[in-house]
């Protein structure tokens, strides 16, 4: 099999799985970090298919900017509980101090 | 997402089913069309033959600022028009003083001087390989967002009108240039021969100056004031 | 199979993630997302069909994506200023009709 | 040569999709923005190799431009999510 095929195949992959996983994941932080990682991930996939300028956007705003858009965005949200965001039902590890 | 844990709001059987139908049908159109469709031959040709006389060597560049310049031309404008709804809504929110720590005033130290640099670098790349406004604007306004968050006083409020000046250059640059060129029989942005590299370079200038303050003005989420 | 189609492929399989997300979730930040994420679908379908016929990647469809991108950015910081006016006039990031569904959703469990 | 890269490149994907487990996973937001933060240096590690195997030396400018805009990210995530506890800010 060709070797670049392959590489493409584990991308798209990798790509749909990251899309979905933030788009149907129950905390919404955790939707976010992932869709931060979902433009890196398609920054690669613009590299593929030949087309460096779009990646280079891609890079620029998708990795940086929109990722920062949206954490800050998140950040104000109001209603959100005391708790510390992210923290997942199951694992409750706090290693900061309670406020 | 059990079905058990589904509160009673969640959406029913039937939406879902339907929505899964329709997607599937659209899916099956358009992988019909991409599996079965002729190729056509696309731009690859055309633009390749006409890249002699747009003024730049990047093919994607020379797209971008000459043969659909319109495109840039009203994106510039599509910008401008989001930048001015987001501060419509009223003032940017007030940060909280928080003492930046000296990790993120040393980081920022090293990082905010690269960003104009690589945004000019990016720039000048443009022209003849992968780069351009856009990508040079995001880098710019990557320093800006840097310099709100870190949240110093200064920072946090930018003077409003310096920026609304630089927010509207990009878009009255394009369109001067584009007006411009039209005495001589020239239709809207057809720039004249010879002269394209120098007015595609100043175009370029200002969008990526314009398009960093309009990222950065959407940034702080809302009309900048000044110190009170 | 070629590269390109793959890319298209991905590129459909996204916008269909996307429109799923887009009317199933209820919190509007994740409906930003979806949108974002239906847009980069969008793209990579339209970039990856004109790679399909090999060569050389078209141009044009790499500019139009280049500028859609930038547009897509611009629309996402409006659309997160709406969703934070309508959270503090309303306390919940969602639309009206969708307020119970919410309660999950925004407190991220 | 060329298959060589390839294939570092794709065991560099694979681990970016090992990461993706740390951030499924959490616990606290810091471990997922962290893991984010992993990713962006393995693409940073896989377009440079990239642009060695597919011989386009101007992926080093899109490995470059990730390697700065990786920062703000993690920046916005300290200074607004976790140094405020995900409070709100004056309003």
């Amino acid at each position: 099999m060709n070797p670049g095929l392959l590489f493409d195949a584990v991308l798209v992959t990798v790509l749909l799985w990251v899309a979905w996983a933030a788009l149907a994941s129950r905390d919404l932080f955790r939707g976010i970090v992932l869709f931060i990682a979902f433009g890196l991930v398609l920054s690669m996939g613009w590299v593929r298919l030949g087309a460096p300028d779009v990646a280079l956007a891609e890079a620029a705003i998708g990795a940086g900017i929109a990722g920062a858009l949206l954490l800050a965005t998140w950040a104000r949200l109001p209603g959100k509980t005391e708790e510390r965001p992210g923290d997942d039902l199951e694992g409750q590890e706090r290693d900061h101090e309670q406020r | 997402m059990s079905s058990a844990s589904r509160p009673p709001g969640e959406p029913g059987l039937l939406l879902r089913a339907v929505l899964a139908l329709l997607l599937l049908a659209a899916a099956a159109g358009v992988a019909l069309a991409l599996v079965a469709g002729q190729v056509a031959p696309g731009l690859s040709g055309a633009v390749a033959a006409a890249l002699p006389d747009s003024g730049a060597s990047n093919p994607v560049t020379a797209v971008l600022l000459n043969f659909r310049g319109y495109d840039t031309l009203l994106e510039m404008a599509v910008l401008t028009a989001a930048v001015v709804g987001v501060w419509s809504l009223g003032p940017a929110p007030r940060i909280r003083e928080t003492e930046p720590s000296p990790v993120l005033l040393g980081m920022n130290s090293v990082l905010i001087p690269l960003a104009p640099l690589i945004c000019a670098y990016l720039l000048w790349a443009g022209s003849s390989r992968p780069g351009g406004a856009f990508q040079a604007g995001a880098v710019l306004a990557a320093a800006g967002v840097l310099f709100i968050i870190s949240g110093r006083r200064p920072a946090v409020h930018l003077p409003a009108a310096p920026m609304s000046w630089g927010i509207v250059a990009g878009l009255g640059v394009f369109l001067a240039v584009a007006l411009a060129v039209m005495p001589g029989g020239r239709e809207l942005l057809e720039y004249p021969r010879g002269l394209a590299g120098a007015l595609i370079l100043l175009v370029e200038t200002a969008a990526t100056v314009s398009i960093a303050l309009i990222l950065a003005g959407l940034f702080i989420g809302g009309r900048p004031e000044d110190e009170p | 199979m070629s590269s390109a189609l793959l890319y298209a492929g991905a590129g459909m399989g996204l916008l269909l993630v996307g429109v799923w997300a887009l009317v199933l979730r209820a919190h509007l930040l994740r409906k930003v997302l979806a949108i974002n994420v239906m847009g980069s679908g969008a793209f990579l379908l339209l970039v990856g069909a004109g790679a399909m016929g090999g060569g050389p990647v078209d141009p044009v469809p790499q500019a139009m994506v280049i500028t859609g991108i930038v547009v897509s950015i611009s629309a996402t910081a409006l659309a997160l200023a709406l969703v934070l006016r309508i959270a503090y006039a309303t306390g919940k990031a969602a639309l009206p009709e969708d307020r119970e569904r919410d309660l999950m959703d925004r407190e991220g469990r | 040569m060329n298959l060589l890269l390839l294939g570092i490149a794709a065991f560099l994907l694979l681990n970016l999709a090992a990461g993706l487990w740390r951030v499924m996973r959490g616990p606290t937001a810091a471990d997922r923005m962290l893991a984010a933060q992993l990713f962006g240096t393995t693409a940073v590690a896989v377009l440079l190799l990239l642009a060695e195997g597919m011989a386009q030396p101007a992926l080093r400018d899109v490995a470059l431009v990730f390697g700065l805009l990786a920062a703000v990210a993690a920046v916005a995530f300290v200074q607004r999510v976790w140094s405020r506890g995900g409070g709100h800010d004056g309003h």
